[in-house]
């Protein structure tokens, strides 16, 4: 491949792509969202931008049933001469972005409604979940550092939407910063990895990489895992995690809590064993050692936050540590994509069922403080629910989607041999349950304070809150058609 | 007809429809829970009479659920499943005609009454260890609720230690299922196979770890002292009927599993670690009958109680994995286990009843402030009186029968420790003497004098309790024909 | 047949107790008649089937371990004596609570307690086996303590039916552990087994004298007895007599093949022991009820000493001669109280005068009790010493037991007839079946004396050990107590104006024989009260003590390290949100480190 | 070019292009930082053009100097003090900072150094315009439109933050009240 | 004369110069100042690669052109960020965004 081509050559290659296109019409429709957002969004009269929202969740919706139309008819692929891979890993990612995109238009109605960049907001949500999913999928390393910078810019452009708030601004400064660093401390590994190999192609990398002298892996794989691990919020990647979650958009920040994360998460469970195949640098022991860390202390940092934004955070920061236990699996069970694979989706599900309550409490009660959740369960007994569900379902409570989760993710650590992993996982399990319950109890349990005042409904946002408050019911009741779908995905 | 489904099913439909039930208040959430028990009720009934005692696991019944791995919605009894089931639904009755909350009950008790019924029963009927885990949890939530919402001053603080410790001690359930789910071959969930064919055959580090993991967990269930001081905090402040499902059904899930689980899947690490696990029930035993003994606080000292009764539930329970036991003192052990599980399910929740009856009209619980009740109380008394001497363990009442036969199993081969768990008979009595005599004799103060004694409907919901015990004690072979353990426990030793 | 019979003498009384409570209070007299009356039938017949050589067993299986461990009833002659003894004894004692009870109206509870009573102990001595004989055991301690409380609204009667019930059950440990190392050693619980040797031997030897000892009111455990005295007259009577503290020398009698050997010894020893501790006590009482609670301590030891040293016969002709006297004097000072509204001797003074018919049956069973010949006792207590004169230490404390007998008989009865105190009004309600019931007791004294022989036909003794010299030091020790007690208290008028001198005389005994029994009595009495009792307390409180201790281990312990554990988390928390400082700078700074850490670890992976 | 032309280049270029970016961070004017940042981005692009990567190097030559101009006009529009008139210290803990970097160049240089890397020695210098040409064109198609989709919202993104007012003629920013 | 070595640790002092830059700046341009330097680092690492070990990798040279395109927009990003803070609070400092924390 690394020869210079001729026209012969390339034309036969452009051949091949062009028949390969068939695998990339989800990211070809997540294209197609975010630039008809943008036409959309100028040609449209000022009073009608709202349109630009359905059509970016409806491209959102598209892309998810179509990965799932590919990945039923048409199977797994690389394609793109190998710098993309469609298979079950990134049809996943996509399914969930597409799904989770779609939810988080719809919680950022409320907010971004009327105002005067709604359009831009949406052409950006699409680029940032095409950003997302092409990392997922990028088996490249040049694709890997161009859509890192895609969703990240996207998402540092949407955590600062909020412009005249001190809070947005800080918040997208300090995301932007963080996240820009790590990416070029990642393109610095990348290079190294580059000059190993010689190409920039991830399976060559694989190739080479196992035989290179272990300095060189050794440093080279720490500083990818900086880009990634700062996309995914591990620890000690997280540190802009908790305050851009704070200052950004409350759909931003579930955006980036689901979206962002799991495309990070899912570069990582592609990145590493394709370029480090058969746990080259015992890379999965230094992951589960991540996932400990990762979830400990997110977990300890929840525990005092009076914040549920920040909680959700720290939250979600734990919730990437038993997402890695999967990952730090992959190489010694099989159990251990599909565990990352069925936690990722109970995880997008509950998080933003949780989120969309947070956000339709802010609208009614101006405040996102666990003070203003008291007494929720008489004002609204059905957002109480949705809440309650979601903070057991990622305590890992039976029979909700997250229980299954964390049963998955702890059969693959035990089946890699990583019990210790498992009993830490254990430990942490019981930490949070006392921020879960702190979140939802005082809803069921207080007398509530005095509503503000009438607020404008949402159907948007109420309809994204029942629907995934469903889906994490479901998902644990009915875990046979996503378990089946978990298990079928595999890295190519 | 699938009757252990429509058992479980029914009260989980209940739980289901509470929510959209058009009242807040009113009759229609009591009728509800009424009729979801009674379905339940009658399905156990049936079974008990379908029940054949000379097979072992039986009426399987089985449906597809999560096959992926290997999941499946399914259901047995055995003898010790069949006897706990029916103790489980004689309590739900009896809480349901006692109530939760506000009078009558609202949807909301109605509906984490009925759940927590339903998976009760899903958890003592599962052969699905998914499906048992599945049960063991929810129970946790729905207790905690009912603890929550509908218990005492600090309630909150009590209801999230349960949740707390039930957790800690339900994680490690967790990895142990799925360690022996990984280490059996093929890889099966199913407990009816792996009771069958155990998995671990030997007793090395493996086994021996993932025999930690459920003892651990079933330990905090059960309560096992050290890990037992949840216990008193949840019971002083739940309410009534929380405590009396709590002591009633809830802890039996710690020995049910030490049996189901400890004893029948992992027989060779219990083997090895027996005596260990002997003399932490004795210490639990003796224990907790001291402490209770030093408690003034009448719902606190029942609770202290249950980890002593309880205890002695463990130790049989170990004394039948040892090694070195008779059949016939095996056949003891596991009789007195099961027979003392339910024994003491129907007389700790008949105490927790009557104790709660008693706040609920002198509105103390402390010993020290409550005298001379049987002159306004006579019927109330006696009542109390009854299980009190039923809790001590006299003849003629459910737990002598248990307790005898806890005493002469354990033994058989650990006779030291037998021999010291009979002192806490001598103590057991004195507290319970104690709380006679200072809450019942003496002259009656003038605050006590005009108290209503029981109406008809707390006595519909004591009544069955205190008969069923006096059945049981008066002739224990009711449940031994059934729960005994020559009929059902199979493969293990 | 026979099996229902044996059920029925059961379950009679048990049914009678039901019915009694259910029924309304005008019929409650008459259904406890009839159900006493009923319930002695079965009894009786029994008996006589025993009297013919009958045996038989009627068994249940209880539980579903088999062998040895099922419920059952079984007739031989032991257990007929033992029934009958109750059943008669029962039945005279109700119909004096029939009328004792007349105007109480907790009577009819008590009335069905009685019968509930008679019912443990019916099943207590018919019981084949000892898991049979464990739960009635138990059942026999309930009912007591239930009707030592009778009294509900008095606190010492509360305290009284605690203390009963606690010594009891606390003995009766060792009744279990005995059953525990029986089933342990032969896997059978049948009467009539060889100790096994070993330690499951010491067990079961240790085991059952311990708990007979606790039932049966032995030094040291004897307090209870005499706090039992808070209940009413006619349980006391019951209590004393046939029921509760009979079941000890029972069980010693059914396990003697079992107990054959140093178990017996400690028994005896123990019976010989409280014999005079037991009489020496009684002296020392101001109150007739405490001086007859002294009184069957002692009379028990001496059933102990006889079972010990002749052989169970002798220990049970004892007891039954034994319960219609004691029963009798119980009665008897049951009328006495009603009359006077206390059982204290200086209120008494002169009762008997006032109440003679209740007085001459006193007479009757005190002179029994006292064993002046050719009452029942005199014979019974003879067999004993006869039994004990090979064992020199036993002959003697058997015989001042019976000096301090005969002294503690009279002394009540010279208070009760002095004529100082007499001319009170008596009572009239419910009085004939009380002293129908006390002419009966008094007439059983006179008969079992005289008729002694059926009973050691059925009790399969046809020779009772008897011996002149032992006969004649009974007689003579009868005569020592009695007259020290003449001369003692406050001599009769006539008998001091006789002659001054005699005043020197009766000084010189007050200082050598009176005052060193008395003060050898009292200090018994304050050593039984301020050691014995204080060591039974001390156990008590040491347990109470090691409970609160264990509660703070508990509170501040076991919780507050959970607690502490939790606290660290919160704590650990708190350092993890430090961390996030907010400062941008810091952030790079920690992730740079972060790199390192993780490079590192990389390192040591692939090294590894 | 020959081997003693690069080491010529070489030298030079990359001493300056340190010494450049050393002082970007010296200066207390951001102006001038900004200036020296182009400088040494410069330097780096004549260290292409010696590794012979001309068509690369010019590019970074090209595309660096836009850039530098726009972000010093930049820093003349909004930051304070764009001279550096008043000598501004714009570091914190200079020392731990140049430590951790020490620290970091030195474990990459001798990682670097200590590496045998694999791969030809000899043989044609670097790809030419025309393979890169064909690079993107065939193999590395996909991610060069992605680049340019990049591209273009990067540009969506910098107008709607920057631009100060709604694009609608709108001035109603978004809000959302927490407390 | 110039070999590989030589290339990467220049490429190793320039990525240090960033990164002093970027932990000791306090002003949010000059920290994105730092971010060009590591980047353009990456872009040298690899030009050396491509001169000395790989010539034939045209992919390597394609991914230069990817890291000076993240340069570019990164840059733009950044600056536009500035601008919109700098609009409300009146400063560029990183060091003083510390509303957010904990």
């Amino acid at each position: 491949m690394d020869n210079v081509g001729t026209y012969a050559q390339a034309k036969a290659v452009e051949d091949t792509m062009l028949h390969e296109l068939v695998w990339l019409v989800p990211i070809g429709a997540l294209v197609v969202t975010a630039l008809g957002a943008v036409l959309l969004a100028i040609v449209l009269p000022r009073g009608r931008q709202g349109a630009v929202g359905v059509f970016v969740a409806t491209g959102h919706l598209a892309a998810a049933a179509v990965a799932g139309v590919v990945w039923a008819d048409r199977g797994f692929k690389a394609v793109m001469s190998g710098t993309v891979m469609v298979d079950g890993l990134s049809l996943m990612l996509c399914m969930i972005v597409g799904v989770g995109g779609a939810a988080c238009v719809a919680l950022a109605h409320p907010t971004v409604s009327g105002t005067d960049r709604e359009g831009e907001f949406g052409a950006l949500l699409a680029a940032a979940s095409l950003g997302a999913v092409v990392l997922g999928s990028a088996a490249d390393i040049g694709l890997l550092a161009i859509s890192l910078g895609l969703s990240s810019l996207a998402t540092f452009v949407l955590t600062g939407y909020l412009r005249d708030s001190p809070r947005g601004n800080e918040a997208s400064i300090k995301y932007y910063l963080f996240g820009t660093v790590s990416g070029a401390a990642m393109t610095y590994g990348l290079s190294w990895w580059f000059g190993v190999t010689g190409s920039t192609s991830l399976a060559a990398v694989g190739r080479a990489l196992p035989d290179a002298p272990t300095g060189v892996v050794v440093g080279s794989t720490a500083l990818v895992l900086v880009g990634l691990g700062y996309k995914a919020a591990l620890v000690p990647f997280h540190f802009w995690t908790p305050d851009a979650y704070d200052g950004a958009p409350l759909s931003v920040a579930a955006y980036l809590s689901v979206v962002s994360k799991l495309a990070g998460l899912a570069a990582i469970a592609r990145v590493l064993p394709l370029a480090l195949p058969g746990d080259t640098a015992g890379w999965s022991t230094a992951i589960a050692v991540l996932a400990a860390l990762t979830m400990t202390l997110g977990n300890l940092a929840a525990l005092g936050q009076r914040n549920t934004v920040r909680l959700l955070a720290y939250s979600s920061i734990a919730q990437s540590g038993y997402l890695l236990m999967g990952i730090a699996a992959i190489e010694r069970s099989p159990g251990g994509l599909s565990s990352f694979a069925f936690y990722a989706m109970a995880y997008a599900v509950a998080n933003l069922t949780a989120f969309a309550v947070i956000i339709a409490v802010q609208r009614e009660r101006r405040s996102v403080d666990l003070d203003a959740l008291r007494g929720l369960g008489r004002a609204h007994p059905w957002w109480t629910a949705a809440l309650t569900l979601s903070a057991l379902s990622l305590l890992g409570l039976p029979p909700l989607a997250g229980f299954f989760a964390k049963l998955e993710v702890f059969r693959a650590s035990i089946d890699a041999g990583q019990s210790w992993l498992a009993v830490v996982a254990v430990v942490n399990t019981v930490i949070s349950l006392v921020f879960y319950l702190r979140l939802c109890a005082p809803a069921i349990l207080d007398r509530g304070t005095p509503t503000p005042g009438p607020v404008r409904r949402h159907r948007g946002l109420r309809a994204a809150m029942a629907t995934m408050a469903a889906a994490t019911v479901l998902g644990g009741l009915a875990a046979e058609p996503l378990l089946g779908l978990a298990e079928a995905a595999r890295i190519l | 007809m699938p009757l252990l489904s429509i058992a479980v099913l029914a009260p989980l439909l209940g739980a289901a429809l509470s929510p959209f039930l058009p009242v807040r208040e009113g009759r229609t959430p009591l009728a509800l829970a009424a009729a979801m028990t009674a379905i339940s009720a009658a399905c156990i009934v049936a079974t008990w009479v379908r029940f054949d005692p000379g097979q072992g696991m039986q009426l399987v019944e089985e449906a597809r659920w999560i096959p992926t791995l290997d999941v499946a919605w399914r259901l047995g009894v055995d003898g010790m499943a069949l006897a706990l089931c029916a103790l489980t639904v004689l309590l739900f009755a009896v809480s349901v005609v006692h109530g939760v909350g506000p009078r009558p009950m609202g949807r909301a008790a109605c509906g984490l009454l009925l759940l927590l019924e339903g998976s009760t029963l899903a958890f003592f009927l599962a052969e699905d260890f998914i499906l048992f885990y599945v049960a063991f949890d929810v129970t946790l939530v729905a207790m905690y609720f009912l603890i929550a919402l509908w218990g005492e001053e600090e309630r909150r603080y009590a209801a999230l230690k349960f949740f707390l410790y039930t957790l800690i001690g339900s994680l490690p359930v967790l990895l142990g299922i799925i360690a022996l789910y990984l280490h059996s071959e093929p890889h099966t969930f199913d407990m009816i196979r792996l009771a069958a064919d155990p998995a671990y055959q030997d007793a090395g580090t493996a086994a021996s770890l993932v025999f930690l993991a459920f003892l651990v967990g079933f330990a905090i269930k059960t309560p096992i002292v050290p890990f037992h001081t949840w216990l008193p905090a949840a019971h002083v402040q739940a309410p009534t009927t929380g405590s009396i499902l709590l002591a009633g059904v809830l802890l039996k899930m710690g020995t049910y599993g030490l049996v189901r689980v400890n004893l029948q899947m992992l027989s060779a690490p219990f083997a090895k670690y027996a005596l260990a696990v002997a003399i932490l029930g004795l210490v639990s035993a003796l224990w907790g009958t001291l402490i209770a003994l030093a408690q003034t606080d009448l719902k606190r000292l029942i609770a202290y109680t249950s980890v002593n009764h309880m205890g002695y539930v463990v130790m049989a329970v170990a004394a039948a994995a040892a090694s070195g036991i008779s059949p016939r003192g095996r056949e003891l052990a596991i009789d007195g286990a099961v027979l003392q599980m339910v024994a003491h399910g129907l007389v700790t929740a008949a105490l927790f009843l009557l104790a709660g009856l008693l706040k609920q009209r002198t509105h103390t619980r402390d010993l020290r402030e409550l005298a001379g009740l049987l002159g306004p109380l006579p019927r109330l008394g006696v009542l109390v009186a009854i299980a009190c001497f039923a809790s001590l363990g006299i003849p003629g009442l459910a737990q002598f029968p248990a307790e005898l036969q806890i005493f002469l199993g354990t033994f058989d081969v650990f006779p030291v420790i037998a021999g010291l768990a009979l002192l806490g008979l001598a103590v057991t009595a004195a507290l319970f003497l104690r709380v006679l005599q200072s809450a019942f004799m003496g002259p009656t103060p003038d605050r006590f004098a005009f108290l209503p004694d029981l109406d008809g409907r707390e006595a519909l919901a004591a009544l069955p309790l205190v008969a069923a015990f006096v059945a049981i004690g008066v002739y224990p072979r009711v449940i031994l024909d059934v729960a005994g353990s020559a009929a059902w426990l199979v493969g293990a030793g | 047949m026979t099996g229902v019979l044996l059920w029925s003498a059961v379950l009679v009384p048990l049914v009678a107790a039901g019915l009694v409570r259910a029924l309304p209070d005008r019929v409650a007299a008459v259904a406890t008649l009839t159900g006493a009356v009923a319930a002695s039938v079965p009894a009786v017949v029994l008996l006589v089937a025993a009297a013919d050589g009958r045996r038989a067993t009627s068994t249940l299986r209880w539980l579903n371990a088999s062998g040895g461990l099922d419920a059952g009833l079984r007739l031989d002659g032991l257990g007929a004596v033992m029934a009958v003894t109750v059943a008669v004894i029962g039945l005279v004692v109700l119909v004096h609570a029939t009328g004792y009870f007349a105007d109480d109206p907790q009577g009819r509870s008590a009335l069905a307690g009685l019968l509930a009573f008679l019912a443990a102990m019916q099943g207590l001595v018919l019981a084949d086996g000892y898991l049979t004989l464990l739960i009635f055991w138990e059942l026999v301690g309930v009912a007591s303590a239930r009707l030592i409380a009778h009294h509900r609204s008095d606190p010492a009667a509360a305290a009284a039916s605690v203390r009963a019930f606690l010594t009891t059950r606390t003995a009766d440990v060792g009744l279990y552990l005995a059953v525990l190392a029986l089933v342990a050693a032969s896997g059978s619980l049948a009467f009539g087994q060889d100790r096994p040797p070993g330690a499951l031997g010491a067990a079961i030897g240790l085991g059952l004298v311990v708990a007979a000892m606790g039932k049966s009111a032995q030094v040291p455990l004897s307090t209870w007895l005499s706090g039992a005295m808070a209940g009413p007259t006619p349980v006391s009577a019951l209590l004393h007599s046939a029921t509760m503290v009979a079941a000890g020398v029972y069980l010693l009698a059914r396990s003697a093949q079992l107990l054959a050997g140093w178990p017996l010894q400690v028994a005896g020893w123990v019976g010989a022991l409280t014999a005079v501790a037991g009489a020496l006590i009684a002296l020392g009482q101001d109150d007739l009820k405490r001086v007859l609670a002294g009184s069957t301590a002692s009379q028990l030891g001496l059933m102990f000493v006889g079972v010990a040293a002749g052989g169970p016969a002798v220990g049970v002709f004892h007891l039954v001669a034994h319960a219609a006297g004691k029963a009798g004097m119980f009665l008897c000072a049951g009328v006495f109280q009603r009359d006077r509204s206390s059982t204290a001797l200086a209120d008494l003074r002169g009762a008997g005068r006032d109440a003679r018919g209740a007085m001459t049956a006193f007479a009757v069973c005190g002179a029994s009790i006292a064993a002046v010949p050719p009452l029942a006792v005199f014979w019974s207590k003879d067999h004993i010493a006869a039994a004990s004169e090979s064992h020199t230490a036993w002959f003697v404390l058997v015989l001042l037991a019976a000096a301090g007998g005969a002294a503690y008989v009279l002394r009540p009865a010279l208070v009760l007839w002095d004529r100082a105190g007499a001319g009170h009004p008596v009572r009239r309600e419910g009085r004939p079946a009380m002293l129908a019931a006390c002419g009966a007791l008094a007439g059983a004294s006179i008969l079992l004396g005289v008729l002694g022989g059926p009973l050691r036909t059925v009790l399969h003794a046809p020779a009772l050990p008897t011996s002149t010299p032992s006969l004649v030091l009974s007689i003579a020790a009868l005569g020592v107590g009695a007259g020290g007690v003449l001369l003692a208290v406050r001599v009769p008028q006539a008998l001091r104006s006789a002659a001054a001198h005699q005043l020197h005389l009766e000084l010189l005994l007050r200082v050598v024989v009176q005052r060193p029994t008395l003060a050898l009595a009292r200090a018994l009495d304050a050593a039984e009260r301020r050691v014995v009792d204080r060591v039974v307390d001390a156990g008590a409180r040491a347990t109470v003590r090691a409970a609160h201790a264990a509660d703070r281990v508990e509170l501040h312990g076991i919780d507050a390290a959970v607690d502490g554990l939790a606290h660290a988390v919160g704590h650990g928390g708190a350092r993890t949100q430090r961390l996030q400082s907010g400062r941008l700078y810091e952030y790079l700074r920690d992730a740079v480190l972060g790199v390192a850490a993780i490079a590192i670890l990389l390192a040591i992976t692939a090294l590894t | 070019m020959s081997a003693v032309a690069t080491a010529l280049v070489f030298w030079p270029a990359a001493a300056l292009m340190l010494v450049t970016a050393v002082q970007v961070f010296r200066t207390s004017s951001m102006a001038r930082a900004g200036l020296l940042l182009l400088g040494a981005l410069g330097f780096e692009g004549l260290l292409f053009l010696a590794l012979a990567s001309e068509f690369l190097g010019v590019l970074m030559v090209l595309m660096m100097s836009g850039e530098m101009v726009v972000m010093t006009f930049f820093m003349v529009m909004f930051m304070p003090d764009p001279g550096g008139l008043m000598g501004m210290d714009m570091t914190h803990q200079p020392r731990r900072s140049a430590a951790v970097a020490v620290a970091v160049t030195a474990a990459l240089a001798v990682l670097a150094v200590a590496t045998d890397w694999p791969g030809r020695v000899a043989g044609r210098s670097a790809p030419d315009v025309e393979a890169i040409g064909f690079e993107v064109m065939s193999r590395s198609m996909f991610s060069f439109l992605f680049a340019g989709v990049t591209i273009l919202f990067a540009m969506i993104g910098g107008v709607l933050l920057a631009q100060h007012g709604g694009r609608l003629g709108l001035d109603a920013p978004a809000g959302e009240e927490r407390e | 004369m110039i070999s590989l070595p030589l290339v990467l640790v220049s490429a190793a002092l320039l990525f240090g110069v960033g990164v002093y830059g970027v932990l000791g700046q306090t002003n949010t341009i000059m920290i994105i100042m730092g971010v060009e330097l590591m980047l353009g680092a990456a872009a040298l690492n690899v030009v050396g690669f491509l001169r000395y070990t790989w010539p034939d990798a045209t992919s390597g040279a394609f991914f230069v052109l990817i890291l000076m395109t993240l340069m570019a927009v990164e840059g733009a990003i950044g600056f536009a960020l500035v601008v919109s803070a700098f609009r409300h609070s009146r400063t560029a400092e990183a060091d003083d965004l510390t509303q957010l924390r904990g």
